[in-house]
């Protein structure tokens, strides 16, 4: 079955008429995912875009159609795990999944998920990294790129600025948990990310993790027709890459044809448009020793 | 109600015999508790250890101030702590030493019998190890009459193992026990 | 057939939380709560319980973890002390706004600054408002009993609310007493399996929990909340009645007199140092002062009445508290009393007093010392400013 | 199973509704059928899920909740879907 009949076929989890941004490919990540997840599904959304739109919502009429919850924002990965030891206790599958923003993952939530991955609570954790706070008006995160503009990392008048510090790189973090499954996902690569769901769906030893790439159009000033576009260039030009890591094991899930500059990426966003030449290269050179390192790891095997 | 005091060494089993004296008397159908002085508890600092041993229920749970009886594991102790403090007229000293030990020291004149044993020794002979808590508890079983010589035993068997059955036996029997009429040693 | 044991207070925790046959546990070791964790990954170990444990990384966790097992219907049990109890306060507040039945032992510990690892409840009043029952107890067999008490409140239809059972760190914690231990078919006989019928998530009937609520709702979940502590305030008191009849043994209730029918003055306690305050009032008795005791056991739902009733008509009472209301200045039980008192028109003098603060003993003396500040009242007709009992001892 | 939720825990019919995001539409994607090569390019990433697959896999663009983003008409590679302003605010 390929995978416009597969999507066709399954259930649309999510109510029509949430206010996610015009054009947001979070919204289209989590139709996506939920359709592959199905019906047997409790979902986590904590505070953040998705929560803001609605999706927590009821009974069929708004929201998700799953059992749907907000967690906290700093403990997301902690109560799915209790979820899921009741409903092992009494010995049922679930599929208890979070869909969490960069800061309630990486940031405010990291010290939950990343003792639930320790534990193995047999979790389905994904995070949509849109690099900040973008629900509460775009204020930067750990996982915000050097130099981007955020509320809280202003650009002066005479255009400098912007964040100081570069971004935390999430999936390899979680990767190094040795968790069964980890991957990166893209909303321009849907049929990449599907396959993804279902791999990381059937992993019965542990936490599962998936890394999504959103490029926010409000929060980063992108025009909303060009929401997977941006996003495809940010996969093009090998900045946000896409792989898995299976028990251990690297591998690349692809490679551009032609590989595209930094550039061409951050020229859709607005949050770029001060940075000089010198500061661009910089961009440039750390994305190219990051998928050398990739590329490394994928090698070994 | 029998108020008791424990000094020791931490590595000694101070707060366990204290322990083992509930234990013993709760297995008789009384009451008691027993309660550890709570500091940073290491291998080689100083212990002590609070028991109430009654009839009736027990209703302070706090510390022993005014003790009828004082157990000390250590003859370093008698120096280096004050383990006469605040006891009771008429109260019983049990201590881990020789006798030199306790001539070399000012015992107090509200102390009315000394029982004495060289429990160190007779732990380094039996377990090969300078754990005296077991040998001691036989010191007090037969200077004190507060416990029961046969259900202390059962106790400790149950607990440490039935090495320490002989151990509590030499303790009760090798004691010496002086009553101090005039508080002379 | 009920056993007799000897128990510490961490152990009588484990105890009663195992009898109940918790789904889920997650918690996470402090001192003076750690050989708690310890007991119970123990009995799980060898088999005694079958309980799902949880190793988390943090009290954040332990608290989230039962939340999340609570959510999906489990029966939860988790414990924690001071520093741990502050690093669970959002899920914490959350736990009770959820009307989660948890119940949570809080082995009390002094809160930081400076470094302390000793007994005192201000930790848990800290929280009395975050919509948890609070129930205080004195010995080892209160700890046990008060446990398997608190899953029948928590889980009552009419409350579904989560319980802290809190007892004094060091002086019950890792005290050793006697402890009857109730055989598993009593206990299995006086607490049904619990069933949730107010929240669930299960995909077999979808819901939202917590979508985006205005003010208006949220004030009638904040109403019904208050409701589920009301029927907890009458329930408290008709539990401990049937656990009497079960178990044979009685604590009071919300609160406990001693010697009180015919006092002219009280004196209230809660926790451990109640014991050594028996002890007092005997002896102060005996010298021929008519002086009572309260003992209070519930701090949420606040027994006021009950409270009143064993205060009213008396020349003066007193309360020694082992924790600081700041900005008050008193001890943080003393405030509620003497509200409770004002509310019925009461306006006897009271005499605030702390003691025991940091672990510190509160000894026989210090508990005569504070029944001569009541008489002190009781002979001025004035109410006294804060005596700071070990302050004033060390003084003498 | 009833559940006894009114008041009692914050769940139920209190959350957000549907949002007639159909509203907020400026510009609506209009499919040149002659050029569709069925492709399904536009169903994939609609972030509303807006396009519909038919059993003839054919496609067409439902507007009850699109939101006119131009994603649709942005990825075509056939160059079949054209952004079209609205004409004033007739369904407002």
């Amino acid at each position: 079955m390929n995978i416009y009949e597969k999507l066709a076929m399954q259930e649309e989890m999510i109510s029509p008429g949430i206010s996610a941004c015009v054009g947001c490919n979070v919204e289209l990540t989590i139709r996506t995912v939920m359709r592959v997840l199905g019906p047997n599904t409790i979902l986590a959304i904590p505070p953040g875009c998705m929560g803001g739109v609605g999706v927590v919502g009821w009974d069929k009429k708004s929201g998700s159609k799953t059992p749907v919850f907000f967690p906290l924002l700093d403990n997301v990965a902690s109560m799915l795990a209790g979820i899921k030891l009741h409903y092992e206790h009494i010995g049922q599958k679930v599929n208890v999944v979070a869909f969490a923003g960069d800061g309630a993952s990486a940031d405010a939530g990291l010290q939950c998920l990343s003792g639930a991955a320790e534990r193995g609570d047999k979790i389905l954790y994904i995070c949509y990294d849109n690099e900040g706070y973008m629900n509460t008006g775009y204020q930067r995160s750990g996982t915000t790129t050097k130099g981007a503009w955020t509320s809280t990392t202003p650009v002066s008048r005479q255009g400098c600025g912007g964040k100081k510090q570069d971004k935390k790189d999430f999936p390899m973090i979680m990767a190094m948990h040795d968790i069964p499954y980890m991957a990166t996902c893209n909303p321009a690569f849907i049929k990449d990310m599907v396959d993804k769901v279902e791999k990381a769906m059937a992993v019965e030893d542990g936490l599962a993790f998936l890394y999504v790439y959103n490029p926010c159009l409000t929060g980063w000033g992108i025009q909303s027709d060009k929401s997977i576009e941006s996003a495809r260039a940010a996969v093009d030009s090998n900045f946000a890459p896409l792989y898995e890591v299976i028990n251990g094991t690297f591998k690349l899930n692809y490679q551009p044809k032609e590989t595209i500059p930094v550039k061409n990426f951050v020229s859709y966003c607005k949050k770029f448009s001060h940075l000089n030449d010198l500061e661009i290269e910089n961009l440039q050179q750390q994305t190219d020793s990051k998928w050398h390192r990739l590329q490394m790891l994928c090698e070994m095997g | 109600m029998k108020e008791i005091r424990l000094h020791g060494i931490g590595g000694m089993g101070t707060v366990k015999a204290g322990e083992i004296l509930v234990h013993e008397t709760v297995k008789e159908g009384k009451y008691g508790n027993s309660m550890p002085f709570f500091g940073f508890e290491r291998q080689g600092a100083p212990v002590t250890s609070f028991v109430r041993l009654d009839d009736k229920p027990i209703r302070p749970k706090n510390k022993v101030y005014q003790p009828d009886c004082v157990i000390v594991l250590d003859p370093s102790l008698l120096v280096s702590a004050n383990v006469f403090e605040g006891l009771n007229d008429n109260s019983i000293f049990v201590v881990n030493s020789r006798i030199e030990n306790l001539e070399a020291i000012k015992i107090s004149d509200r102390v009315a019998r000394i029982a004495y044993v060289d429990a160190t020794d007779i732990a380094m002979e039996l377990l090969n190890r300078a754990i005296p808590n077991t040998i001691m508890l036989g010191a007090f079983a037969r200077a004190t009459g507060w416990a029961e010589r046969k259900s202390l035993e059962e106790v400790i068997v149950k607990f440490f193992g039935e090495k320490n059955r002989e151990a509590f036996r030499r303790g009760y029997d090798e004691v010496k026990v002086i009553e101090l009429g005039e508080g002379q040693l | 057939m009920p056993e007799i044991k000897v128990q510490n207070g961490n152990m009588a925790a484990a105890t009663g939380a195992a009898l109940c046959r918790p789904d889920v546990i997650a918690a996470y070791p402090i001192t003076p709560q750690t050989p708690v964790v310890e007991y119970l990954t123990q009995f799980k170990a060898d088999g005694e319980i079958e309980s799902t444990m949880s190793e988390v990384e943090s009290e954040l966790s332990a608290m989230s973890v039962v939340t999340g097992a609570s959510l999906a219907g489990s029966r939860t049990f988790t414990a924690t002390a001071s520093q741990g109890l502050a690093l669970m306060y959002e899920p914490y507040f959350r736990a009770s706004t959820l009307r989660l039945p948890i119940v949570m032992a809080v082995v009390n510990r002094e809160m930081i600054s400076p470094q302390t690892l000793w007994g005192g409840p201000q930790d848990a009043l800290c929280v009395r408002d975050a919509g948890w029952i609070q129930i205080y107890v004195e010995d080892n067999q209160e700890i046990l009993d008060t446990i398997i008490l608190a899953f029948r409140l928590a889980e009552d239809k009419g409350v579904l609310l989560p319980v802290n059972v809190c007892y004094d760190g060091f002086y019950l914690s890792h005290m050793s007493e006697r402890v009857e231990v109730p055989d598993q078919a009593s206990v299995d006989a006086f607490l049904p399996h619990y069933v949730p019928e107010h929240i669930k998530l299960d995909p077999v009937r979808p819901m939202s929990v917590d979508p985006l609520t205005n003010g208006y709702l949220l004030t009638e979940y904040r109403l019904r909340h208050t409701q589920g502590h009301q029927r907890a305030l009458k329930l408290i008191d008709e539990l401990d009645a049937e656990f009497a009849n079960q178990f044979g043994r009685s604590y009071g209730g919300l609160v406990e007199e001693y010697c009180n029918t015919d006092s002219d003055a009280v004196l209230v306690t809660m926790g451990s140092m109640t014991g050594v305050a028996r002890e007092a009032v005997d002896l102060a008795r005996a010298r021929g002062r008519k002086i009572g005791l309260l003992k209070l056991r519930a701090v949420r739902p606040f027994p006021g009445a009950r409270v009143v009733k064993a205060i009213a008509g008396r020349k003066a009472f007193g309360v020694v508290d082992r924790s600081v209301s700041f900005g008050w200045g008193t001890g943080i039980t003393f405030r509620e009393i003497r509200s409770a008192m004002y509310g019925e028109g009461s306006n006897i003098p009271a005499v605030p007093m702390i003691g025991g603060l940091g672990g510190e003993d509160v000894t026989i003396e210090h508990m005569m010392l504070a029944i001569d500040c009541i008489y002190q009242a009781v002979e001025s007709g004035l109410s006294n400013e804060t005596v700071w009992l070990n302050k004033e001892i060390d003084i003498m | 199973m009833k559940y006894i939720s009114d008041y009692i825990v914050p769940i139920g019919p209190e959350g957000l509704y549907i949002i007639d995001t159909g509203k907020w539409r400026t510009r609506r994607p209009e499919m040149d059928i002659m050029k569709c090569k069925k492709c399904g390019t536009c169903f994939l990433y609609c972030p509303v899920h807006a396009v519909k697959r038919h059993e003839d896999k054919s496609y067409t663009i439902d507007y009850t909740y699109c939101k006119g983003c131009g994603i649709c008409a942005n990825e075509c590679r056939f160059d079949s879907i054209e952004m079209i302003p609205e004409e004033g605010d007739s369904d407002a």
